[in-house]
């Protein structure tokens, strides 16, 4: 199949923030199955992040506040090149910036290298403190960043929305009309708090953190059906799943595309293989020939 | 769950030199020897830390004051609350058999940890040895010296036993001496320095690896080692021969805070 | 303990839409174990709600598009004076109309019963098609419902917020000036969709539904506690609480009280009892005397 | 998981009579008779029914064309897809020994499903009533001859059987005649004349009750009935003596679909 003209072998992508540091683990996972991966967002300057705790669960997914750790766009894109050297897949690097004009210069570096695919990332919740409200609740900083972004990039755009959106019809319209190439979407769902009775205190350093895991999935899926009915350009489908029917329930909804994030941490990276085989079964057992075939074909009742 | 946590006070704190302290906590761990467990002191952050020791209601850590975290952890009480969550991580393989240990500096504590636990396993013969700069910094000389068959010391200086590391014993010891495997912790440097030595003998060899870890269970990246993408906090922080091999950046460098790579 | 001057022996509550139609139902929870009982949401006519499917799970909670099917307020408060003349209980009456001007007829007409306590539902997703953006999210439709109710309230009054707004703290501290004397929080989260990959469509009726259960909890925490830094009267804590750690946890986060809603679907009435022993259990072993040395004791990292 | 649904193609579709068809499904059902299923026609809605038969690999409902959502099953052909969840609610206890049952109308589908079930587990006696208005809306009457050691059949307009109700059958054979227990499924009317009798009679009984059910699961309150707040689709829907004591609304009243009281 194929995303954004890249030719797929599966639908099935690691989501910005899970492992995507290094060209060593962004190659195993390809190698165990995937069919693109996200690096994890990189700004232009490195950044240490939040202190630990970083990451709690709860009885239905993850909080995470780990605050866009990263070492900086020179060093990530060298991962990329050093990806590219050894393995043939497709790499969506993930960018995010104070402003249009950080994401203008990030977006450069990224033609610049034998990246495949950018990634805004309009939405990290974990970084609320320093940015502020994420620019995907903010209509006119998206028009602002996507449209400075597109007029620099010769390689697709992909923008990466917040589930706190009030009206995603409205924000995904508007993304389109910018001139992004495709949607990624969702981000984590901003904030929840997992508390440590025992100690009184939230257990993230950070206090808050954002939502992700099977418990987004009904969300991710009705905001991603809610886009795909009104926009054109293919959405990279990410939220809660971990299993092939998850995968296929949110391609009928409209992915053209599905992002794996906190299932590696749930299941390892083993869960590439087992989604894309139980896609197999189901599309055997119910007459699907490709992947292709499942996207948006949802009927609403 | 992965991240299930034990908020508990700690139960005692002992001084083995002036840099080291072993803190217990009564709760239950079912650990083996060589993995470890994330560490949280409220409002300050959370750090990795191997486990010396496990009983049936308690289990402790040995760690070295070595920057803010530890500083602020050498600053607490009896009694205080902590966090920790784990274990993790591959634990040394328990073989019995004629068995070698070779530690070196603030890395010994899952060694000591293995060393109980092959001697319940019924070890044919366990030896060690156990090395650091000064007399001062080795680390739980009475300890080995029952739990083991054979204990050696070195130290840089000759303030104790060999004036060496414990990786020139290692070489002597081999010279005469052969066993089933041998497994090492220490300063990774030693380590490499040990794995030549256990390669011109054809030794089976176990490595105990540190990594810059932030989350622990396989999710942020911060420990995976080039180029096979090895995920450190869940595949090691233990290592055989074979997987070591493997590993091009065993030695040579590991990842910072961000995430960018420093040649060691 | 007390809750908006009302004397309980447990902070554990029913929540609205659970079973509370009928003076059996409400009473039979709190034989079962509740402190207080709330009511089905009652509107000033009688409503069908959704065909079914109205309830679906998924892996962290439930979705629902009840619709809010009510007998109306005048067979719902006959039901509230048999309660009455069968049982001590605290009864607290959820009411929802369309505007402003059936709310203070709603508010009205439940001040001439014998209800204890008044609840505003503000917040209900499932009825957008019919009623748009719920209210909760409208900062000057809130203040003119609350403070027209509380103009002919002389019962307390609590006021249903949303989880979808996104400036909790602001909203809480408007609800407060416009005369509320207490938050429930949080109503369901909007909007899910769990979808059947077999035929194609979503197991919801009417498509989607307000999201529930486990899954909401550290989003409901999360929010109770940025209200409780800035308002200074009582929360009812609702959202995902299934066990007596969740409680403890919600009521450490500032909850004065702690409604239970989908944990009845998922472990029966029971609940309320092991609830109740599981925090008593808890406050033993930790020395807390009183369920109100709980409220609001957490501290930020 | 309650909600657990599987969505099946109408595997076959058997004409019981004008008004009445038996929809059989190819699945896995692991249920007991008096327990119902939620069946849901996508854009339609859903709506309880009495499991009337499970084999190992289907399951069957026998269903009355009554309103708009029977109407539109009516309408469907084999290899349609609908979707069920269940089985839900508590079933007839299964006691051996001298069994009667009494039934009426389109309320008869778990009695045949009971009795099945009852066969299997060698009831030592088993008789059944079977009523309706007439002939023409009789179930089951084939399988009831062969399932029980007695089948009786009564119709209002005596076209076949005994000219009455099933309960005039009840009161007479009961006369001359002693049973364990009689289980009971009909119209609410008929039930509450049958409970009369079982009672003169001190016969152990267990009857069948319907009320509105929108979830199915012990959430929305729509069947809840007075006093005791009794969640008929959890804790019925076969309720027994003891139990149907407590119930004022039997036979008296029950609830709408805004949840509103609507007297018998
Ligand atoms: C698997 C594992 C087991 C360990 N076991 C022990 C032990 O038993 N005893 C002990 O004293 N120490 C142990 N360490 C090292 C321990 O984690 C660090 O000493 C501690 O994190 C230092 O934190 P700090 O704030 O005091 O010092 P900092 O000033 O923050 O750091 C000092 C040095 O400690 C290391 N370090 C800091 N943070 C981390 C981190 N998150 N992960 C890994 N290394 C870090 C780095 O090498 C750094 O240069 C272990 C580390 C790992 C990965
Ligand atoms: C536990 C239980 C088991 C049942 N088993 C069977 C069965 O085996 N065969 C069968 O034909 N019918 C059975 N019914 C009744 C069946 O649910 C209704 O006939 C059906 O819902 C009618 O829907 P409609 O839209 O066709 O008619 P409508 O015009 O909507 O309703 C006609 C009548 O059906 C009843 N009804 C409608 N909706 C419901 C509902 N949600 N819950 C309960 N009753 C309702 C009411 O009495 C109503 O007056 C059962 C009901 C219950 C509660
Ligand atoms: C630990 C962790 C780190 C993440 N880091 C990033 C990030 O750097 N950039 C980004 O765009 N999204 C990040 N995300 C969000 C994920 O890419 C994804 O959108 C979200 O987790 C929902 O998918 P999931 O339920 O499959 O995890 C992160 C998520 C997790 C759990
Ligand atoms: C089936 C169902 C029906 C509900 N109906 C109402 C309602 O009528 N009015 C209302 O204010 N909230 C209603 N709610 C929301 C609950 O009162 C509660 O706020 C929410 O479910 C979160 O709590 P929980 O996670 O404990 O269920 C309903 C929830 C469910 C699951
Ligand atoms: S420490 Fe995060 S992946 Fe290993
Ligand atoms: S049908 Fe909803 S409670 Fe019984």
């Amino acid at each position: 199949m194929r995303f954004l003209g890249k030719e797929i072998s599966t639908p099935l992508t690691l989501a910005s923030g899970i492992l995507g540091i290094s060209f060593s683990s962004l190659q195993r996972v390809i190698r165990d199955g995937a069919g693109m991966v996200t690096t994890k967002s990189l700004s232009i300057e490195p950044r240490e992040g939040h202190e630990g705790p970083i990451i709690a669960e709860f009885n239905g997914g993850l909080i995470n506040s780990v605050g866009l750790t990263n070492p900086g766009i020179a060093e990530g894109l060298e991962e990329v090149e050093k990806f590219h050297a050894g393995i043939d897949g497709v790499v969506i690097v993930s960018v995010f910036g104070a402003n249009a004009a950080d994401f203008v210069q990030l977006s450069k570096a990224v033609n610049d290298s034998s990246a495949d695919i950018l990634e805004l990332n309009l939405s990290c919740p974990n970084v609320e403190d320093e940015f502020k409200r994420p620019f995907a609740l903010m209509p006119d900083k998206i028009t602002e960043i996507v449209s400075a972004v597109k007029a620099v990039s010769t390689i697709p755009v992909l923008a990466k929305l917040s589930p706190n959106a009030n009206d995603i019809s409205a924000i995904a319209k508007l993304t389109e009309a910018a001139g992004a190439d495709g949607l990624t979407m969702i981000n984590t769902l901003g904030h929840g708090m997992v508390v440590d009775a025992v100690a009184k205190r939230p257990v993230l350093r950070n206090n808050i953190g954002g939502i992700s895991g099977p418990c987004i999935k009904p969300l991710a899926i009705k905001l991603i059906h809610d886009a795909f009915k009104v926009v054109d350009i293919p959405i990279l489908g990410t939220g809660g799943v971990s299993t092939g029917l998850d995968a296929i329930e949110m391609m009928m909804a409209g992915a053209g595309a599905i992002g794996i994030g906190s299932a590696v941490y749930d299941h390892g990276l083993e869960v590439f293989k087992s989604i894309r085989d139980e896609m197999e079964t189901f599309m055997e057992v119910h007459g699907y020939a490709e992947y292709s075939d499942l996207i948006g074909i949802l009927e609403e009742n | 769950m992965k991240c299930d946590r034990q908020t508990l006070p700690i139960a005692a704190i002992r001084e083995e030199n002036t840099s080291l302290r072993t803190f217990t906590f009564n709760g239950k761990l079912n650990a083996e020897p060589g993995q470890f467990i994330m560490l949280t002191i409220f409002s300050q952050g959370e750090k990795p830390f191997s486990i010396q020791d496990v009983d049936e209601n308690s289990f402790s850590m040995t760690i070295k004051n070595i920057g803010p975290f530890t500083d602020r952890l050498f600053k607490m009480k009896d009694g205080e609350l902590v966090s920790v969550r784990g274990p993790y991580g591959q634990s040394f393989t328990r073989k019995t058999g004629n068995i070698l240990m070779v530690g070196g500096g603030y890395a010994t504590p899952p060694l000591r940890f293995l060393a109980k636990k092959l001697r319940e396993d019924g070890v044919t013969r366990l030896v060690n040895i156990n090395g650091a700069r000064t007399a001062e910094d080795l680390l739980y000389v009475d300890d080995f010296e029952i739990l083991c068959h054979q204990s050696h010391v070195a130290t840089d200086d000759g303030s104790l036993g060999h004036k060496g590391t414990s990786v020139g014993v290692m070489e002597n010891i081999l010279k005469h001496d052969s066993f089933d495997r041998v497994y090492i912790s220490g300063p990774e440097k030693m380590m490499k320095a040990a794995v030549v030595v256990a390669k011109k003998h054809a030794l089976p060899y176990e490595v105990n690896l540190e990594r810059y870890m932030k989350c622990g269970v396989g999710v942020c990246g911060s420990c995976v080692m080039d180029p096979t993408g090895f995920i450190l906090c869940m595949e090691g922080p233990i290592v055989d021969n074979e997987t070591l091999d493997g590993l091009d950046d065993f030695g040579v460098s590991h990842r910072g805070k961000t995430g960018h790579k420093i040649t060691i």
